[in-house]
């Protein structure tokens, strides 16, 4: 039940990721681009995070966890750019 | 599994190259991080793919060839190094020629640019 | 004195509870290195943290942590009902609130919170602090919602940080 | 325990880092100190590895006390330490010569320097192709930061090519290494010959599409046409010390080649054997046509001597392509000779530039030069020995490697470029040098003499021509030996791979 | 594995995919940019969470011991989101973009871009 | 040893003039002189051995990998060629002495003088061929630096550069000949070569060999078709001329035909090469001789006349042709080194050497004129004087030989010919200059020369004299020793006596005089008739073509290399391509016999997202940003799957090294434009996707066929003693800081280079500060958003925590100093983006450059630590450790290694980035100033 509820999970993410990728193609605007980009950094860690329980191991958590934080600081980073155009100042 | 692997290995250097090949630094800084893609994913399959089983001790009965793991992980940094250098350079480039072109001539006609140099001090 | 070793305890204590939550172990050695990196990593960021106001209730912040917590779980519900209606169902809005929080810290708060809860999000702070621009994603009735984000989030916040 | 086999690397190492550390960072005083310190105790080791060598042992050092095919060993054989010897004198020159001003350019240039010193170095003394591959990159990362050393539109403009074909290059470089782990599941340059020769017939092809990648990414570096288009730029727009040491560069590439398909895809790899001598052969003669039409187009002292280095490229890449113990000993005293050499001409046209005034190093009607004797006879020794006329080193190298051509199905073609070009050269190098120091226009000049410690760095360099030419014998004999014990590397690679480790094992 | 766990463990799985799905859907379907804002931000969090939650519940029982460091990513999302929500669309009033007809108060968008006090 | 004394005395001699130009004139001449004097009485110390034939030689090995041997050979050729180096350049360094005005520098002449001598002396007396080619090309060097002695006149390097041009060519084309020879023989020993003479004439490569060897005596010895560059030589000062271009250089043509003549000679190629370039010589220089109003031109040309009159004798090939070609070289230098002595005179004391003008000089210096006559006299052949007797000698053998069967008899014809113009030339040169009137508009009065510039042409019209009148003493035994030392073996008979009756050469020498005569007392009409043939200046000429084969050069070389990195990059991927395709196509089977993965539909799909994003990127590419967030997908998914194909670590870095990448590329994207102009053509865009898709199909087709072929690696070492040898479960972290740890250590190497190099880069950059984005919009003003800034603040010491972790953990589990670092590199980043550099720069003090250097020094010390364990570099060191209360822990030496890593990641990153920031911020324009506008 477990397996298949995960594999199910997984499609869904999957699916999600495609659509994702579709409003990252589609824009019309850099920041719906943007979104569309954080939007998949959380997307992967639940895909990462679904692998590692469909595969039974912790050993991927620090990837999510990685995600999570970078994900952020580059979405931050997105924002900043096209609000200062220097990210550093 | 391993032909779409080699498939998309295939296409990031295709995309990685095409870049490389444009004639502003922008497109060829971005080629390039593409090419290090391809060349790590490439070098990664040396070792072969497997799935789930980590080259951590105690995780798995076999594990993944964890040498060209570490070979990537070198080639990813010094990767990394190189485009920050070349990133820079590229900035470097369009202070110093006034235009972001690899050959530091302006062929094309770039409008932006000159808008932006009126700006600059 | 004690304000020396820990110049935030909150911090401190959030560390400890990080490290021992990262390594998912009680053991002694991990209490100890917790006990080190809470003492030690606040001291090294210590100068790179502006000025804030502090908790003073902090059961009254554990409370309104749960709140948050269902409100959460409810708003995402709703938006989930929301988006499976036909868009023309929907009625967004901008909405102007007036603040009377101060400081930046509990402002950010009660922003964040707005966005994680039912249908609005908080879109941008005034130059002066003194309004928060939010939009909402379906809007009944202005009023109502204004203030029922003030008697819900922001009358908390206000005893929480004491001002 | 000797731990001198790692001494040359670290040396540099250690007084990069020191250099980016106070005290030392503080002064640029303090900073050549430790550059010259650090320099002399390098050559110091290195000659001591040579005397030691002079006994036919090569040294294996095991980093991490690791047994040979897993960890990464430096094998120092005659080959890596003339090399690195050679890396040592000619950073010593190019080292003197900055002192007088040029290191004031920009910030960093002595820990720059040293590191690429230590790049080069790792590069010749590395018994792992990963670890070279690593090298490589710490060279070249440090080359390009030198080469844009105190500014200019040109040295940016230059940088750019040459880094971005560089990333290629090292694109490639990864590509061929995949390829080769793929294949032979090792990456100890002696483990890879062993393994080779057992290769099964399936994979034959596979590495050798790795063997020809490799080709390409030395050719790069060595400058071999038609991957040369980087080098006339790139050297004649680099500050002067920087170019001189640059002039070890290219043999970076060459030295890689020897290394890597002779030990490994040598005379005994089977099928693959000699897989690249094909493509070498025309690439050689190539070089040497691109690089003599170079020099006669050149309109500057320093765009024909990096077109000269082009030429002596191809002539050291028709050495190699040739592949006998004979061609490769007169390869590598040609490496010698002209990597001194082509250090010196650079430095040379620094300094006559320096003395022109406007026209710098153009050929074109300028001023007097002040120290006009001294450079006068700089550039005559140097020309000479770069255009392969006797009586300095260039003529030895050229004949060495005609002669050993002889009787190779190329020997025509060889003899053709080479002597043409050689010719060619004669008349750039001739109207180029009279242009310079004797049309000279009314124009009063300026009272600069030359600084001491440049002029002394040019003779010093230079010095080594006629030495070369006095000792040849000794230095052919020593070269011979080198090449030797190479090709005997390809016969039994084994002997790099110790069976228990030199040093105790592993706990 | 206990039964309930099992159970207990696939529906927060599908319950977070289930949210995570719909998010992304929220994000082709909503006309303008704020309003797509709403959707990832909110119903990924609520998703993840299920998907951590189950993950904890389930690795604590696989292991026999409690595993609670799912619950730092869930911090992280929790303090993150809201931010980067509120920087998207500090940007998307920066652009101007556009914004859905229906929408009331559109003067406010302007207002708030200036960062001006509403006029009222 | 005596032997090399005669190499070493002129060696020293260059060093003389050197130390002694500040000494007076006479003395520095004097000084310079003494080394060839003293050379010249060592060798006649020897004289009495070598006149008996006896061959003196003696060598040291030198260079045995290139058969150069340092070696000296003597016999009786030699002999004669020393003398005449050594005795002229005794005179010439007299004559110079008067010669050269107190302008000129006396010590760099004599210096260059004494170099060419050094020379000369080596490529006579070697007894290895290579090493006389090694002193071939330095006479061409030292030739170069005497012509243009006068460096400021465009004439002398002109001619310089000619002269070395050709002769250089000539000596290159001479190499490969001997380097030949050397092949054939199986040495480059003088000795053994000459005595191999029949095996190199039936070796294949005999035509070649005779070819090479004589285009390099035929370019030395000025002969036709290479003679032009002897007449632009003269612009050289007049005793260069007398010693160079008379007696020396050029000679050494002839020398290396007579050296060379027992192994080169004796077959139909020689004689017909040889004799007609000789002939061709020999007519051509006569007849342009008596045209030339300048002196020393005449004088040059009929120096080419006698040398192919020389070569004419030797191509003849008769022993007794060989005899008299020796002897025209003896007489030849004597009486033509005076000439030119003389003429050098006239023209130092007249400041003319135009026969137009020069006229009548008897008057004005009757002594000078008296020798300058005699040794015209026997340039001309006249009777009693040297010229005669070879030239009768010379006149005979033309007769003597029969190689051209019936139509033999135009050699003589044709020799008589010649002989009219050299008596006409001769006459001119007499009669023009020290008669037939007055002088022209001179530009000084005439006089005779100081009493010791004359000497040496008395000394040499005396030899003149000498030989003329009582050959059989003077020169006879020389004559005979050099004679069989060239022919190398028994001298056949001949007479030197003046007087061998009424015969053909004597009939030929009287039909030669009167018709020079003739010829000159019609001169006029001659003349007439050439100016119809204006002469081409052969120094224009060869420039000009030099100048077009430059231009050439340049155009080609501007074609192929036209400073297109596009076209370098794609000339990259076509050679890459080149060597690939080949055994690409020769794979006959692409996949392997490994059990491949089964597909799933979630790698599949991510497959797909990843191939649309590269697309995307790709077609995007011009609009930047857009491109920046297409290539984070790719980077994204790329380490997804990494963490799918059990990479854990990977997936960590390449997620972290993604993120920082793209805030680096952000921030050059804000200085760069933001669009991509439109600037590739059709074509262009067609050529480029056709060549990448080629590549990336190659890099696919291979990539496939070794991931589906079984592979045997090292690495179940690696696995085996991670634990037990490295200390730490995490197999890919021990590799990286045990196993090759050394790896690790250039890699941080490099990081810190980068960061340095990056920060050198930024100073003094001057950048274009945009006011607006790419649509002219002004930025927001809001320049640090609040509440960014302090989740930011807050997020903090959370990312420190967990780069802590990262990195305590790596050994044994995924994680590591590099990654740690980068956490917290992007964590400090992050707070320069949310609260600015200036919050940052008050607040954190740390000297980045020097953590960088701490970090790579404390990483070099972990592995210089083991040297005080006796263990090579790098070895690592661990140990379990017990406390009470805390527990069993590890201390390794890997982890102080790791730290190293760490502090020089985030240095390295720190450096980079918070410097950028530094730079740009303080040259912003502000915003709201703008606004207002």
């Amino acid at each position: 039940m477990l397996e298949i509820s995960l594999m199910i999970a997984t499609a869904m993410v999957m699916v999600s990721l495609v659509l994702n990728v579709w409003r990252l193609f589609r824009g019309p605007d850099k920041p719906d681009r943007i979104l569309a980009l954080d939007t998949m950094y959380i997307n992967s860690i639940a895909l990462i995070l679904l692998f590692g329980l469909f595969m039974g191991t912790a050993i991927y958590f620090e990837a999510a966890l990685m995600i999570a934080m970078l994900g952020f600081v580059s979405t931050a980073a997105l924002c900043k750019y096209l609000l200062r155009g220097d990210i550093i100042e | 599994m391993e032909l779409i692997y080699a498939a998309c290995v295939g296409l990031l250097t295709t995309c990685g190259i095409f870049l490389t090949l444009r004639g502003r630094t922008f497109p060829v800084v971005v080629g390039l991080t593409m090419l290090s893609y391809a060349v790590n994913l490439f070098l990664f399959s040396s070792g072969r793919l497997v799935v789930n089983k980590p080259a951590v001790l105690g995780q798995s009965e076999t594990y993944a060839d964890p040498l060209p793991q570490a070979l990537v992980l070198t080639a990813i940094v010094i990767g990394f190094a190189m485009t920050a250098f070349a990133v820079i350079l590229a900035m470097r480039a369009r202070a110093d020629l006034g235009n972001d072109h690899v050959d530091g001539q302006d062929f094309g006609t770039d409008q932006l640019a000159d808008k932006d140099k009126e700006k600059s001090k | 004195m004690l304000r020396r070793i820990f110049p935030m305890p909150t911090h401190s204590l959030v560390l400890f509870i990080v490290w021992l939550l990262l390594n998912q172990s009680i053991a002694p050695g991990h209490l100890l290195l917790a006990l080190i990196f809470a003492l030690l990593i606040p001291i090294l960021v210590g100068g790179m943290q502006a000025e804030q106001p502090h908790i003073r209730r902090p059961i009254k912040a554990v409370i309104y942590f749960l709140r948050v917590l269902v409100d959460i779980i409810v708003a995402n519900i709703e938006v989930t009902v929301q988006l499976m209606r036909p868009v023309k169902y929907l009625q967004p809005a901008f909405v102007a609130i007036p603040l009377e929080l101060t400081g930046d810290f509990p402002i950010t708060v009660l922003a964040s919170t707005i966005s994680l809860t039912p249908g609005t999000l908080s879109a941008e702070v005034s130059e002066d602090k003194q309004w928060l621009y939010v939009h909402a994603l379906h809007m009944k009735d202005e009023t109502t919602l204004v203030r029922e984000i003030k008697k819900r989030y922001e009358a908390p916040l206000l005893e929480i940080f004491g001002c | 325990m000797d731990h001198l086999p790692i001494l040359p690397i670290l040396i540099p190492m250690l007084a990069a880092v020191l250099m980016l550390l106070p005290p030392v960072a503080n002064s640029l005083e303090r900073q050549r100190v430790v550059a010259f310190i650090a320099l002399l105790g390098l050559v110091g080791v290195t000659i001591e590895l040579l005397i030691i060598s002079l006994s036919g042992s090569i040294q294996i050092y095991q980093l991490g006390n690791w047994q040979a095919p897993y960890g990464i060993v430096l094998v120092v054989d005659r080959l890596a330490i003339l090399m690195v010897l050679l890396t040592g004198v000619l950073a010593l020159g190019a080292l003197l010569y900055s002192t007088a001003g040029d290191d004031r350019g920009g910030v960093f240039f002595y820990p720059l320097f040293m590191l690429q010193v230590m790049g080069i170095s790792g590069a010749f003394f590395t018994g792992d192709i990963f670890n070279l591959f690593v090298f490589f990159e710490v060279l070249l990362l440090a080359s390009y930061a030198l080469l844009i050393h105190a500014g200019g539109k040109q040295k940016t403009q230059a940088s750019l090519h040459y880094l971005i074909l560089n990333l290629i290059g090292s694109s490639l470089f990864l590509f061929a290494l995949g390829i080769l782990y793929g294949t032979l599941g090792t990456l100890n340059i002696a483990d890879m010959a062993l393994k080779v020769r057992e290769l099964p017939e399936a994979e034959q092809q596979l590495a050798r599409i790795g063997g020809l990648l490799l080709l390409i990414v030395f050719g790069l570096k060595s400058a071999m046409f038609p991957l040369h288009f980087w080098l006339t730029k790139t050297y004649s727009s680099a500050s002067a010390p920087v170019a001189a040491l640059f002039a070890i560069m290219t043999k970076v590439g060459i030295y890689s080649i020897w290394r890597i398909h002779t030990v490994v895809f040598g005379h005994h790899a089977g099928e693959l054997a000699n897989l690249i001598q094909p493509w070498l052969w025309p690439a050689a003669i190539l070089t040497i046509s691109a690089g003599t039409l170079g020099a006669l187009a050149s309109q500057s002292l320093r765009q024909l001597v990096s077109n000269l280095v082009i030429v002596s490229v191809g002539t050291m890449l028709s050495a190699v392509a040739i592949n006998t113990v004979q061609a490769t000993t007169a390869g590598l005293y040609y490496l010698i000779h002209s990597t001194l050499v082509t250090g010196a001409l650079f430095l040379l046209a620094d300094a006559i530039a320096e003395q022109r005034g406007k026209a710098s190093d153009r050929f074109v009607r300028a001023r007097r030069m002040t120290s006009s004797l001294p450079l006068g006879i700089a550039f005559a020794i140097g020309i000479l020995s770069m255009t392969g006329l006797p009586p300095f080193s260039g003529f030895v190298g050229k004949v060495l490697v005609l002669q050993s051509s002889v009787g190779a199905a190329q020997m025509a073609w060889v003899w053709g470029a080479v002597l043409i070009a050689s010719l060619m050269s004669v008349i750039a190098a001739s109207r180029g040098g009279s242009t310079l120091f004797w049309r000279i226009s009314s124009e009063t000049n300026e009272k600069k003499i030359i600084a001491k410690p440049k002029l002394f760095a040019i003779y010093f360099l230079l010095s080594a021509s006629p030495l070369l030419v006095i000792f040849g014998g000794q230095v052919s004999d020593f070269t011979s030996q080198a090449a030797l014990q190479l090709y005997q590397l390809g016969v039994q690679p084994e002997l790099l791979l110790p069976t228990t480790p030199s040093l105790g094992s592993p706990e | 594995m206990p039964f309930w766990v099992e159970l207990i463990g696939s529906i927060l799985i599908l319950l977070g995919g289930f949210f995570v799905l719909m998010g992304s859907i929220g994000l082709v379907k909503m006309p303008d940019f704020y309003m797509r804002l709403h959707t990832p931000t909110k119903a990924t969090t609520l998703g993840m969470g299920a998907i951590l939650i189950a993950s904890m519940i389930l690795v604590s029982v696989n292991q026999n011991g409690l595993s609670a460091h799912e619950l730092l990513i869930s911090i992280f999302l929790f303090i993150t989101a809201p931010v980067t929500a509120m920087m998207m669309a500090k940007t998307g009033l920066h652009y101007h973009l556009k914004i859905h007809k229906g929408t009331l108060n559109r003067d406010l968008a302007d207002i708030a871009k200036q960062r001006q006090p509403p006029n009222h | 040893m005596d032997l090399f004394l005669l190499l070493v005395l002129p060696l020293v001699g260059i060093v003389v003039p050197l130390l002694a130009k500040s000494c007076s004139r006479t003395l520095c001449a004097f000084l310079t002189a003494i080394a060839p004097v003293t050379a010249l009485i060592l060798l006649l110390t020897m004289s009495q051995d070598l006149l008996d034939g006896v061959v003196l030689s003696s060598s040291l090995s030198w260079i045995p990998a290139m058969g150069m041997d340092l070696s000296v050979r003597l016999d009786g050729l030699v002999f004669l060629f020393l003398i005449l180096i050594f005795g002229i350049g005794a005179l010439v360094i007299l004559y110079a002495r008067y010669y050269l005005s107190p302008d000129d520098s006396m010590g760099r002449f004599y210096c260059y003088f004494m170099m060419f001598m050094s020379a000369m002396v080596g490529v006579v007396a070697s007894g290895n061929i290579i090493q006389m080619w090694f002193f071939w090309e330095l006479t061409s060097i030292s030739s170069f630096l005497l012509i243009s002695f006068w460096s400021s006149r465009t004439d002398a390097r002109k001619g310089a550069r000619m002269a070395l041009t050709v002769t250089g060519a000539g000596g290159l084309a001479l190499l490969a000949g001997l380097l030949l020879v050397g092949q054939v023989v199986g040495s480059f020993d003088l000795e053994t070569v000459l005595n191999s003479g029949d095996a190199l004439r039936e070796s294949g490569e005999y035509p070649f060999i005779l070819v090479l060897v004589l285009l390099g005596a035929f370019t030395k010895s000025a002969q036709f078709p290479f003679h032009f560059w002897l007449p632009q030589a003269m612009a050289a000062p007049t005793p260069v001329s007398a010693y160079l271009h008379s007696a020396t250089m050029v000679k050494a043509g002839i020398f290396l035909m007579a050296r060379f003549y027992p192994v080169l000679s004796g077959t139909e190629m020689w004689f017909l090469i040889v004799s007609l370039t000789g002939l061709c010589t020999f007519l051509f220089g006569a007849y342009m001789a008596l045209f030339k109003h300048d002196l020393k031109g005449l004088l040059a040309y009929s120096t080419i006349s006698h040398l192919g009159l020389i070569t004419l004798l030797f191509g003849l090939d008769t022993r007794l042709a060989t005899v008299a070609a020796i002897f025209h070289v003896i007489n030849h230098a004597t009486f033509k080194a005076s000439l030119f002595m003389a003429a050098g005179i006239i023209d130092h004391e007249s400041g003319s050497r135009d026969m137009r003008q020069l006229n009548g000089l008897w008057k004005y210096m009757p002594y000078t004129a008296t020798l300058a006559i005699i040794a015209a006299a026997s340039m001309a052949g006249v009777p009693l004087l040297n010229g005669f007797l070879s030239k009768e000698m010379f006149f005979n053998e033309t007769l003597d030989q029969g190689s051209l069967g019936s139509l033999s008899w135009v050699i003589p014809v044709l020799a008589t010919l010649g002989g009219v113009f050299s008596v006409a030339y001769s006459t001119r040169f007499i009669h023009d200059v020290f008669f037939n009137g007055e002088p022209v508009n001179l530009p000084k009065t005439p006089h005779e020369p100081p009493r010791y510039m004359k000497l040496p042409v008395e000394i040499l019209v005396g030899c003149c004299l000498l030989v003329g009148i009582v050959p059989g003493l003077v020169v006879a035994q020389l004559l005979n020793a050099a004679s069989s030392a060239s022919l190398l073996g028994p001298v056949p008979y001949y007479s030197l006596a003046i007087w061998h009756g009424f015969n053909l050469p004597l009939m030929m020498s009287f039909v030669a005089m009167a018709g020079g005569f003739f010829v000159y007392y019609n001169r006029r009409t001659l003349f007439h008739f050439q100016m119809q043939f204006p002469e081409p200046d052969s120094k224009v000429v060869f420039e000009r073509w030099v100048q077009r084969a430059i231009k050439a050069c340049r155009f080609g070389h501007a074609y192929i290399e036209n400073g297109s990195l596009q076209r370098y990059i794609f000339l990259l991927l076509l050679a890459t391509l080149a060597v690939t395709v080949t055994p690409l196509t020769a794979l006959q089977q692409t996949s392997g016999l490994k059990p491949q993965l089964p597909m799933d539909a979630a790698s599949v799909t991510a497959a797909i997202l990843l191939v649309l994003s590269a697309v995307a990127t790709v077609i995007w590419n011009r609009k930047r940003l857009v491109a920046l967030l297409m290539l984070s997908v790719v980077g994204l998914i790329v380490s997804i799957a990494f963490a799918r194909y059990s990479a854990p670590d990977l997936a960590l870095t390449q997620l972290a090294v993604e993120v920082v990448t793209v805030i680096l590329l952000m921030l050059a994207l804000f200085f760069l434009p933001q669009q991509t102009p439109k600037e590739s053509s059709p074509r262009r865009l067609v050529r480029d996707i056709g060549i990448s898709a080629l590549v990336g199909g190659v890099i696919g087709t291979v990539n496939y066929a070794m991931m589906t072929r079984p592979l045997e690696t090292i690495s179940d070492f690696f696995v085996a003693n991670s634990k037990t040898g490295g200390g730490g479960t995490n197999v890919v972290n021990v590799i990286l800081v045990d196993f090759r740890g050394f790896d690790t250590l250039g890699e941080i190497t490099v990081l810190g280079i980068a960061a340095i190099a990056i920060y050198k880069l930024i100073v003094g950059m001057r950048l274009y500060m945009p006011s607006g984005d790419e649509y002219g919009r002004h930025w927001s003003t809001d320049t640090y958003p609040m509440v960014l800034a302090v989740i930011s603040q807050i997020l903090l010491p959370l990312a420190l925590l967990v780069s802590v972790y990262i990195f305590l953990r790596g050994h044994n589990e995924p994680g590591g100093g590099f990654i740690a670092g980068l956490i917290t590199g992007v964590a400090l980043i992050q707070q320069y983006i949310a609260n600015g550099v200036g919050w940052m720069k008050a607040r954190v003090h740390i000297n980045y450059q020097w953590m960088i250097g701490s970090g790579l020094l404390i990483a070099a010390f972990t592995g210089v630590g083991s040297w005080f364990f006796d263990k090579p570099f790098l070895t690592s060191w661990f140990d379990y450790f017990k406390w009470p209360w805390v527990g069993k822990f590890e201390l390794a030496s890997a982890m102080l290694f790791d730290l190293g890593v760490y502090l020089t990641v985030v240095g390295a990153t720190m450096l980079i980035l918070a410097n950028l920031g530094t730079l740009t911020t303080s040259e912003r324009p502000d915003e709201r100033v703008l606004e207002d506008q």
